[in-house]
């Protein structure tokens, strides 16, 4: 149906874990470890997973602030892998990227003007109508006033800032945005403006997304496809309405039916249906072998330990990277096959975490 | 002297006891033996070792352990400039060419550990001199005398197997020590009185060491020396009164505390817990108020002249002070009293100096004052008449080098520097380095290349003779290229040859010839003396047998007693 | 932990290396590049040649200066001799060298020396950490009233002030004019333990005023900030009485950043004993440096700082595990 | 004092000097108004009037300093003039009452000299606010250079400087301070006399302050550097130059300033101390540190002379801590 | 849905002895700080009985947290809060009780778990320590005792090999861990009213549902009271029995959960459940977000402090602007000044559509 804007094979980001004067490298955070993504022109694709799996560190990546340390990453035909200077420079223009706190990304000691105009002064952007002029009617774009040039971030909101984060990484007019947990930080109130911001822009600008977010919920309402990341892999790929539907991976079956549901009647029913995960996610220092659920997954068996499952495309679509996807009958059965899940879980509660 | 406080005892019996009066006569003459001497100090010693001290106050204490073949009479006033015999018996039997001194030692004598001591031992501990590579620091006149081409490397170095091989001395039995001289010297036997001529028993001879210990051949032998801290002497017990004529040894013990708290020291004095400071360099400024201002503290009191000069050489190697006339401009603008404040006054810093020759040395004048200086004020319309003759009708510019470590010096140099300004002339201070100075204004290449044309120094005579004393200043033939005290520079053969006409000649009449040299260096105007150096000295009145000698310009040590 | 103490026991040694390579080349090197020769810088009020060249020989100054700095080494871990043929003058070790102007090796002349700067030290360290500290934790506990305001304008001027103006100042008050107190000197504590104690009041006090104030400034900002933290709160929660709160909870963490700053004070304390000997007239290292930096003897100065470095480093060597040893975050790291 | 903003260093380094104004301003409405942080900083300083009372005598000691010649040539006493007449030739003493205050000596006469105090006393302000700031800004620069160099660039480069800094932190600075004037040559860039020992000073002085500064803007570059407005900046294709001068380098103005103003006090104090050794400031030069040590005689018996230096120095020092402590909370109202 | 009454109506003049375990009446806190005095919390009601769990929900700085601070009495050390109204537990008025009184069922009778566990817990004294304490100072005895105590609760709240983690210190245990360590210290005294101050927001949600399990289930065990405190409509609705909506500090709707998330009648309410997207429903297209920001707790608007961001201001005239609307009815109240019929009408005509 559409062209792929954005390739992404076996990409890999390992921090060297350093030590002593000399910097002797002791160890890697395998943050990012070998993780395949498509992103199609025009389309969100959202990136959902647990708090240190790795999904900023993939965002990052792709937007090359960061050099992988492995893989590939094709963005619009062109491999911008390891491109450097002037090509990296244009990549800039055509990946942006909105960040999480709209705190800390904002420099304090500019203005809103300085701020957004510093996108077009980087880049020599020429922009006719004058700089103050672009600023302000890229303001006007993400709902703010254009009044508000001269302003410093401190006497905006939460939510306006993120605007004028937006605003910057709009001036560029980039093709691809890469949005890490845009609204995590903001009242529920005011993710609802931004969540609807973005929406808007989407359709007028033609714009694709990758959209990061740990909020279930959200990734849902903006996304037209949603890859799921554990612990520095995808482990699943599906058009939003399947996967939400359908997981397959164990790990996706139990995020989905760990959100909590508001409404309050469907709670003993939701309750039976959880899948209660044990313990935290392992550390990505030392990974586990073969597949890296196995250690909280109830359908582990002895091959799981030993060998990694690969991120394999399933007859409906779903690209899995499980030895044993979850089947439609264990999705149907609604009662006996999730509460038989659900035992299972409860069995595993008791082994030990460390 | 006035609104004194009541309280205080108008005056005690004693109607001797008055300010001054130790630097006549002798004070509360006693017998009596027995008690602790308690001095003070706050400077440390420079050694104990008799050939490594220079320090005034140190041979002073010497004379409590060492005892040389001559040493200056026990008495106040001018019969203490006299040498008497000491370890020999009588004076020296001269040749007839003047070159040979043969000296008898007495006998009886023992040095501490109970051994006799031998003519040997005193050409040991002259010896050890020679050995500047292992005991530094003292003076080295024997060597100039006794050295005569032999190059003797002294004892440590030496391949006689008894480590006697100075030649120009002679051992020809234990009692009998001759020395030879290649030329006549009549001072010679004021550097046998020097600390460094003692007896050293070669047994006991520890080299550098050896001051942490020395061997005692007087009265007193040290018995702790913790450096910094304090010393203390303790009876000699094989010393024997009979040999000693000069000695009275009253206390049974010596202590000397050493404090970093001059101020203390002062209170203590004043208390009555200290009994004299031994460094002799005067009290504090807070305690020379109260002593001044209180009749009864002033009794107690002495000021005595220390034979130092303080004063300011005119390099003649830095013009312009190569011109007289400059020179004299600079002695008529300086002001006397300014100098003499920053000196301490006229009661503990001294009479304004006049012209080169302390009142210890044969030869002064007490009131030649070439440059009428004693009125006491700057003579700014000479100095300008001086400076357009010198043809720098304006003034100039010149630096003064000063010590760093000797606060009043710096003092003295910034008295000077404001009264030449009056006249245009523009002087810098550069404060050198005190601890290097014989390597900086003792160089006379490095007083030139910085242009140093004022450099300021004190001096005193390390034996009270005109030759001691103002040879190193005024002889050419004494500018050396490192520690050189001719810091003017005084090349004038006439004054060269009255130093060698004076060696050949009977004292009175050399005396004379020294007062001459005076005259010359005074008139040349290469020397801008400052004051005639006093200390405000503090004696507990417990102490017996109180006399200043004048040689040290100090209570004498070894005669002091305490009640 | 032992891994942790072993790690930093490699870094002290390190450290100390580079210390006295520093200290060796400003003291032997700044001399020659400014003319002048150290040799001289030994010898007294004679520069007589022979004696110079002897020096030179002793001292080994002909030497190239790695050659000296390994015989300094040396003369550090094993002892050396200062050897020129007849006389011998041996230095044991641990040599900080050996003063030739004074006759005497430097590492017992510091030891001589220390008992009155690290009297002068531990009574100030006493007064000030009992003071500083307790100021400082009134006025965080009284914050905003009068108490508070008290210790805090007092704490600004006691780090306004220099130590040798208090230290004049008192020294006229108590011992001159008041005449309550002896004329500071130094009494061995083993001679007379009340004297020494009395003798030491001013400069203890003296000393201990200014360190005194910046901690309190110190404490109070630090227990501000710990009283501030959820923790504190969590404790309250539980229902713990205020003063275990302070106590247990907020002295713990809010006085442990002190035990960095004392050590990194432990520099500026020398130099305070420095200026504080040098007021009040007390022989301690602090006078011992200022007089051989003023008679340019240049063993006792390497000596000096040496010895300094040794002692700053060590001792925060065990501040550093004690901080270890107090907050267990750090043991992991 | 020695140990200074040195000792109040771990302090500092567990705060985040950082926007003041950030998430409280956001939630008062009137406050759209489009102050900048400089204004609010200011508004907020005014009102602390203890500080503003430290800031002014802080400007008028500039002014004594920079005019010090043309008032003393006004007041018509020569710092070097001797006056032989004020002064008790046996005691040294200046005569009359107060170590002779007068009319025409406000401040009376020295001992021995009866040079006039207040002239050298003017003259002493100039050498203190001179070697106190020019030192300070070498410290400043160096430890902005370094401590940027370390934060930013971070790896061995950061371990290294950071060792550096924690040793000269730790290290005996009067003792190592003393030692090197006293070695170092006395002439400087052909300076002469007051000045090139006051460069000499400066030089020592401001070197032993840099790893204080350094270590604050390591710390801050630290802090910012996680900060996503920098990863922000580096995703618009922005060059290092650009990350450190137009992004960092403003948030570092604040605490730089802080930090500076409060290390000046604490050079006063050092270059006193100097001076008061006997390595510092030379005489005739006047210097407080110089006049104390000159005072130490005469405590007993011309008190005057000791308390006119001592309280100059007090009242210095207090006003430069207070104003720093004013600009620290104003700029940066969480420390306290 | 059960019939019960759990949550009364109680208006600030009613003085009469309190028939809930818990009640709180017209509470109000206030900090006076330098731009001006902060209302915190200004005039809020509500009572819960043992064994309910009641969920206050509302927006950033709404006043929560300060309510739940209040309850427990600490605003009263060092701080400058001043507080009134009146909490009633157990029988007992708190705020007028004297410190030690209240210091004395702090932890016992009533504990708290805070958001932040790592902050919340002292870095320098392990796990075991810290439970330890909390158990001896109302218990006492041995420490050996109270160490097995501690232990049997790390046991009970999940935590693997307990006795050899009794004795690691908090920044050893993973987030999820040291949540469940809180919340071991804060049962460790079988407290009557356990108050959790956004227990989960620190954490991810396959966590999240564990330690919301886990509350539940210690819930049933121990029969406490329960007021969870969270910004998370998910979370009150897995957990509360009766919800809180607050509002710039003030209680905005009160009610049965199942009423308040089924017909919430403020439009406060209806503007958070609109702007929340949600799993159990179909995609909607946009969402419906409340417009503006959050007011300034120091310059609330005029009347309805809502009123700047709500749709229908104005319908009633002026009122909304000038007159505070008070909280009205008894299961379920409502403070908005449109009249309850049009408020359904609204509700069921323009805005449950859009849900
Ligand atoms: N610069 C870095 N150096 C070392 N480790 C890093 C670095 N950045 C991230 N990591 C580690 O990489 C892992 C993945 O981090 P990342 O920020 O990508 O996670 P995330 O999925 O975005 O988590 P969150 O939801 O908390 O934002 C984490 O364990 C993190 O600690
Ligand atoms: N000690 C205090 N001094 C001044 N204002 C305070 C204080 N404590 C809280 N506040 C203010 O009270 C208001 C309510 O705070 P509270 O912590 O109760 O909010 P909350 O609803 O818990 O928010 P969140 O969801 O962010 O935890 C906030 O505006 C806060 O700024
Ligand atoms: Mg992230
Ligand atoms: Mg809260
Ligand atoms: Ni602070």
């Amino acid at each position: 149906m559409s062209t792929p804007l954005l390739e992404v094979s076996g990409l890999q980001k390992h921090f060297p874990i350093t030590a002593g004067l000399l910097r002797r490298q002791v160890a890697a955070v395998r943050a990012v470890d070998g993780i395949d993504l498509t992103v199609n022109k025009g389309e969100t694709l959202g990136l959902v997973g647990e708090s240190g799996c790795g999904k900023s560190t993939a965002g990052r990546l792709i937007t090359r602030i960061l050099e992988p340390t492995g893989g590939k990453i094709t963005f619009d035909g062109k491999d911008i892998t390891h491109v450097k200077g002037g090509g990296l420079r244009g990549l800039r223009q055509d990946i942006q990227m909105i960040f999480q706190d709209p705190y800390s990304s904002l420099n304090p000691r500019h203005t809103v003007g300085t701020i957004v105009a510093a996108p077009l002064q980087i880049q020599k952007i020429p922009t006719p109508q004058g700089e103050k002029k672009a600023v302000q009617e890229l303001l006007e774009m993400v709902g703010l006033n254009p009044e508000h040039y001269n302003r410093y971030p401190h006497e905006f909101s939460g939510g306006q800032r993120q605007r004028i984060g937006i605003a910057r990484a709009l001036a560029l007019k980039p093709k691809m945005i890469v949005a890490d947990e845009p609204v995590s930080a903001l009242d529920v109130s005011i993710q609802a403006q931004v969540v609807n911001l973005l929406d808007d822009l989407q359709r007028e600008l033609d714009l694709t997304y990758l959209f990061i977010a740990h909020d279930l919920s959200v990734v849902r309402h903006i996304s037209d496809r949603v890859a799921v990341m554990y612990l520095g892999k995808v482990v699943e790929v599906a058009p939003r309405d399947d996967l939400y539907a359908h997981p397959r991976h164990p790990y996706t079956v139990a995020l989905m039916s760990a959100v909590p549901v508001p409404d309050p009647s469907r709670r003993d029913k939701a309750q039976r249906e959880r899948v209660l995960l044990t313990g935290d996610v392992p550390s990505p220092i030392d990974p586990p072998s073969g597949c890296r659920f196995r250690t909280r997954c109830w359908k582990a068996q002895d091959v799981c330990a030993t060998e990694e499952p690969p991120l394999a495309v399933l007859a409906d679509g779903h690209q899995v990277a499980c030895h044993f996807p979850v089947s439609d009958e264990e999705q149907h059965a609604s009662g006996s096959g999730r509460s038989a899940a659900a035992a299972a879980a409860a069995k595993v509660a008791v082994v030990d975490e460390d | 002297a006035c609104g004194n406080s009541g309280g205080s005892n108008s005056s005690n019996g004693g109607a001797k006891n008055a300010q001054n009066a130790a630097l006549t006569e002798v004070l509360n003459v006693s017998d009596k033996k027995g008690g602790t001497l308690e001095l003070w100090s706050s400077q440390d010693v420079d050694s104990l070792d008799p050939a490594r001290g220079y320090y005034a106050f140190v041979w002073n204490l010497n004379r409590l352990y060492t005892r040389t073949l001559l040493s200056y009479d026990a008495k106040p006033g001018a019969d203490g400039m006299k040498l008497v015999p000491d370890l020999a018996t009588a004076e020296a039997t001269l040749s007839n060419d003047g070159k040979t001194y043969t000296y008898t030692l007495r006998d009886g004598l023992k040095f501490d550990d109970g051994t006799p001591i031998t003519s040997k031992d005193v050409k040991y501990g002259i010896e050890r001199i020679f050995a500047q590579d292992v005991v530094s620091g003292g003076p080295v006149y024997l060597i100039e005398q006794l050295d005569q081409g032999q190059k003797y490397p002294g004892p440590y170095k030496d391949s006689d197997p008894n480590k006697l091989g100075l030649k120009s001395v002679q051992t020809p039995d234990d009692k009998t020590i001759v020395f030879n001289l290649k030329q006549p010297y009549a001072d010679f036997p004021y550097l046998l009185a020097m600390p460094g001529a003692g007896p050293v028993p070669a047994a006991r001879d520890t080299g550098a060491q050896y001051g942490t210990k020395p061997a005692s051949s007087g009265p007193y032998k040290v018995e702790a020396y913790a450096p910094g801290k304090s010393i203390k002497w303790v009876r000699n017990e094989h010393w024997d009164q009979a040999s000693d004529p000069l000695r009275k040894a009253l206390p049974d013990a010596i202590n000397m505390t050493i404090t970093t708290n001059a101020d203390d020291m002062d209170q203590r004095l004043i208390a009555g817990t200290a009994d004299v400071d031994a460094a002799q360099t005067g009290v504090q400024a807070a305690a020379r108020t109260k002593i001044l201002q209180d009749e009864t503290l002033k009794a107690n009191s002495d000021t005595p002249t220390t034979g130092f000069i303080r004063y300011a050489s005119m390099a003649t190697s830095v013009p312009p002070f190569d011109n007289v006339d400059c020179r004299k401009a600079v002695m008529l603008a300086s002001d006397p009293t300014s100098l003499q404040t920053a000196r301490g006054g006229p009661i503990a810093g001294g009479d304004i100096g006049i012209n080169l020759l302390p009142p210890n040395i044969p030869g002064s004048e007490a009131d030649y004052d070439p440059y009428n200086r004693k009125q006491g004020k700057p003579q700014v319309d000479a100095a300008k008449q001086a400076l357009a003759a010198c043809g720098q009708p304006n003034g100039f510019s010149t630096t003064i080098a000063v010590r760093n470590n000797k606060p009043a010096e710096v003092k003295t140099a910034e008295a000077l520097q404001a009264s030449l300004k009056a006249v245009g002339i523009d002087a810098k201070i550069d404060q050198i380095d005190g601890a290097q100075s014989s390597s900086i204004t003792g160089a006379p290449n490095v007083v030139k290349q910085k242009g140093y044309g004022l450099i300021i120094s004190g001096w005193a005579a390390d034996y009270p003779s005109g030759a001691g004393y103002l040879q190193p200043l005024a002889d050419s033939r004494y500018i050396v290229q490192n520690g050189n005290f001719n810091h003017a520079e005084i090349k004038d053969p006439a004054i060269d040859a009255l130093f060698d006409k004076a060696k050949t000649v009977p004292p009175a009449e050399a005396a004379a010839i020294y007062t001459e040299i005076n005259h010359k260096v005074m008139e040349g105007a290469y020397v801008l003396p400052f004051v005639v150096d006093k200390a405000l000295n503090y004696r507990n009145p417990r102490l017996t047998n109180v006399y200043i000698h004048q040689f040290w310009g100090m209570y004498d040590f070894q005669a002091l007693g305490v009640s | 932990m032992f891994a942790y103490v072993v790690r930093r026991l490699i870094n002290v040694v390190f450290t100390l290396l580079v210390i006295t390579l520093v200290t060796f080349g400003v003291f032997f090197l700044v001399p020659k590049l400014t003319g002048s020769d150290p040799a001289l810088l030994y010898i007294g009020k004679t520069a007589d040649p022979v004696a110079v060249e002897g020096i030179r020989t002793k001292l080994g100054l002909d030497d190239p200066i790695h050659v000296q700095y390994g015989k300094f080494l040396q003369g550090l871990v094993m002892g050396r001799e200062y050897d020129n043929g007849p006389d011998v003058t041996t230095c044991n070790a641990p040599c900080f060298g050996y003063s030739f102007k004074t006759d005497q090796e430097v590492w017992p002349y510091l030891i001589d020396r220390l008992p009155v700067t690290l009297s002068l030290a531990l009574g100030a360290a006493v007064l000030w950490v009992i003071g500083g500290i307790g100021a400082g934790v009134i006025s965080a506990l009284r914050k905003g009233r009068p108490a508070d305001r008290i210790v805090m304008t007092t704490a600004l001027a006691g780090v306004s002030l220099p130590i040798y103006f208090t230290g004049l100042v008192s020294a006229a008050v108590f011992s001159y004019w008041l005449g309550w107190l002896p004329p500071p000197g130094y009494v061995d504590f083993v001679v007379n333990p009340a004297e020494w104690a009395l003798n030491l009041i001013l400069p203890w006090i003296t000393l201990a005023f200014l360190f005194a104030a910046t901690y309190a400034r110190l404490t109070r900002a630090n227990m501000l900030e710990t009283l501030s933290e959820d923790y504190i709160r969590t404790a309250r929660a539980k229902g713990l009485r205020e003063r275990d709160v302070v106590s247990k909870h907020a002295l713990r963490s809010g006085l442990t950043p002190l035990i960095t700053v004392f050590g990194l004070d432990l520099g500026s304390l020398l130099g305070g004993a420095i200026l504080t000997e040098t007021t009040f007239n007390l022989r301690g290292l602090g006078e011992a440096t200022l007089t051989s930096i003023r008679q340019n003897d240049l063993p006792i100065i390497l000596g000096v700082t040496l010895f300094a470095a040794f002692f700053i480093v060590i001792a925060n060597l065990v501040v550093d595990l004690l901080y270890a040893a107090v907050d267990p975050r750090v043991r992991l790291s | 004092m020695v140990s200074g903003p040195g000792a109040s260093l771990s302090e500092e380094s567990t705060h985040d000097v950082a926007d003041p104004a950030e998430g409280a301003a956001s939630t008062s409405g009137k406050a759209i108004e489009g102050r900048s942080l400089r204004q609010i900083a200011w508004r907020r300083f005014k009102r602390d009037k203890v500080a503003m009372a430290g800031g002014g005598f802080v400007i008028f000691l500039v002014l004594v300093a920079f005019l010090a010649s043309p008032i003393v040539k006004l007041i018509g006493h020569p710092i070097d003039a001797f006056n032989n007449d004020l002064i008790d030739p046996t005691l040294g003493l200046p005569i009359g009452p107060l170590g002779g205050i007068s009319g025409e000596h406000w401040l009376g006469v020295e001992p021995t000299s009866g040079r006039d105090i207040f002239s050298r006393v003017i003259y002493g302000a100039q050498t203190s606010i001179f070697v106190a700031f020019l030192a300070a800004a070498v410290s400043t620069v160096i430890g902005a250079i370094l401590g940027l160099a370390a934060g930013f660039v971070g790896g061995w480069i950061d371990a290294v400087i950071s060792r550096v800094m924690d040793f000269l932190l730790a290290f005996p600075q009067l003792l190592f301070s003393i030692a090197l004037v006293s070695v170092l040559p006395d002439t400087f860039f052909g300076l002469d006399g007051r000045w090139s020992r006051m460069s000499v000073l400066i030089g020592v002085i401001g070197f032993f302050g840099w790893p204080y500064i350094g270590r604050i803007v390591r710390g801050q570059v630290l802090s910012l550097r996680e900060r996503e407005f920098i990863e922000a900046s580096r995703s618009l294709g922005a060059r290092t130059g650009r990350i450190l001068f137009r992004e960092l380098l403003p948030n570092l103005a604040a605490p730089i300033l802080v930090y500076t103003t409060l290390i000046i006090p604490t050079n006063i104090i050092t270059e006193a101390s100097l001076s008061f050794l006997g390595v510092g400031i030379e005489a005739p030069n006047p210097s407080w540190g110089g006049m104390l040590y000159d005072a130490k005689s005469y405590y007993q018996s011309d008190p005057m002379y000791m308390i006119i230096p001592g309280v100059c120095i007090f009242i210095t020092v207090l006003a430069f801590n207070l104003f720093g402590d004013g600009l620290r909370d104003a700029l940066d109202p969480k420390a306290h | 849905m059960t019939t019960s009454v759990p949550v009364t109506e109680i208006g600030p003049a009613d003085i009469s002895p309190p028939k809930s375990f818990l009640e709180v009446r017209d509470l109000r806190v206030q900090f006076a700080t330098d731009d001006g005095i902060v209302k915190s919390v200004d005039g809020v009601s509500f009572a819960l009985e043992r064994g309910r769990t009641l969920g206050i929900v509302g927006e950033s700085g709404s006043g929560k947290s300060v309510t739940s601070l209040a309850i427990l009495g600490l605003h009263r050390t060092r701080s400058n809060a001043t507080v009134s109204g009146e909490i009633w537990l157990d029988g007992e008025e708190l705020i007028k009780a004297d410190n030690e009184r209240v210091r004395r069922l702090r932890g016992r009778k009533m504990s708290m778990i805070f958001q932040d566990p790592l902050s919340a817990m002292h870095p320098y004294y392990t796990i075991g320590q810290q439970i330890v304490e909390a158990y001896r100072i109302h218990h006492g005895g041995s420490k050996k005792a109270a160490k097995q105590r501690a232990i049997d609760m790390l046991a009970r709240v999940g935590i693997p090999q307990p006795a050899r983690r009794v004795d690691d210190y908090p920044h050893q245990f993973s987030g999820g861990m040291r949540q469940r360590a809180m919340i071991a210290m804060s049962l460790v005294n079988n407290p009557e009213l356990l108050i959790a101050d956004e227990p989960t927001t620190a954490l991810d949600v396959t966590v999240q549902a564990q330690i919301l399990d886990l509350i539940r289930d210690l819930q049933d065990e121990f029969g406490s009271a329960v007021i969870m405190i969270t910004h998370d409509l998910g979370v009150v609705a897995e957990l509360a029995d009766d919800i809180l909506v607050m509002y710039g500090g003030k209680a905005v709707e009160r009610g049965p959960a199942e009423t308040v998330f089924r017909t919430p009648e403020h439009p406060y309410t209806w503007g958070l459940l609109g702007s929340m997207p949600r799993l159990d429903r179909e995609v909607r297209d946009r969402l419906n977000p409340i417009k503006g920001t959050p007011p300034s707790l120091i310059n609330l608007p005029s009347g309805c402090s809502f009123h700047p961001r709500c749709p229908y201001a104005g319908r009633n005239g002026d009122r909304s602007f000038t007159e505070r609307p008070e909280l009205v009815g008894s299961t379920h109240a409502v403070a908005c000044h449109m009249p309850a019929e049009l408020r359904r009408e609204i509700f069921t005509q323009e805005v449950s559509p859009n849900l």
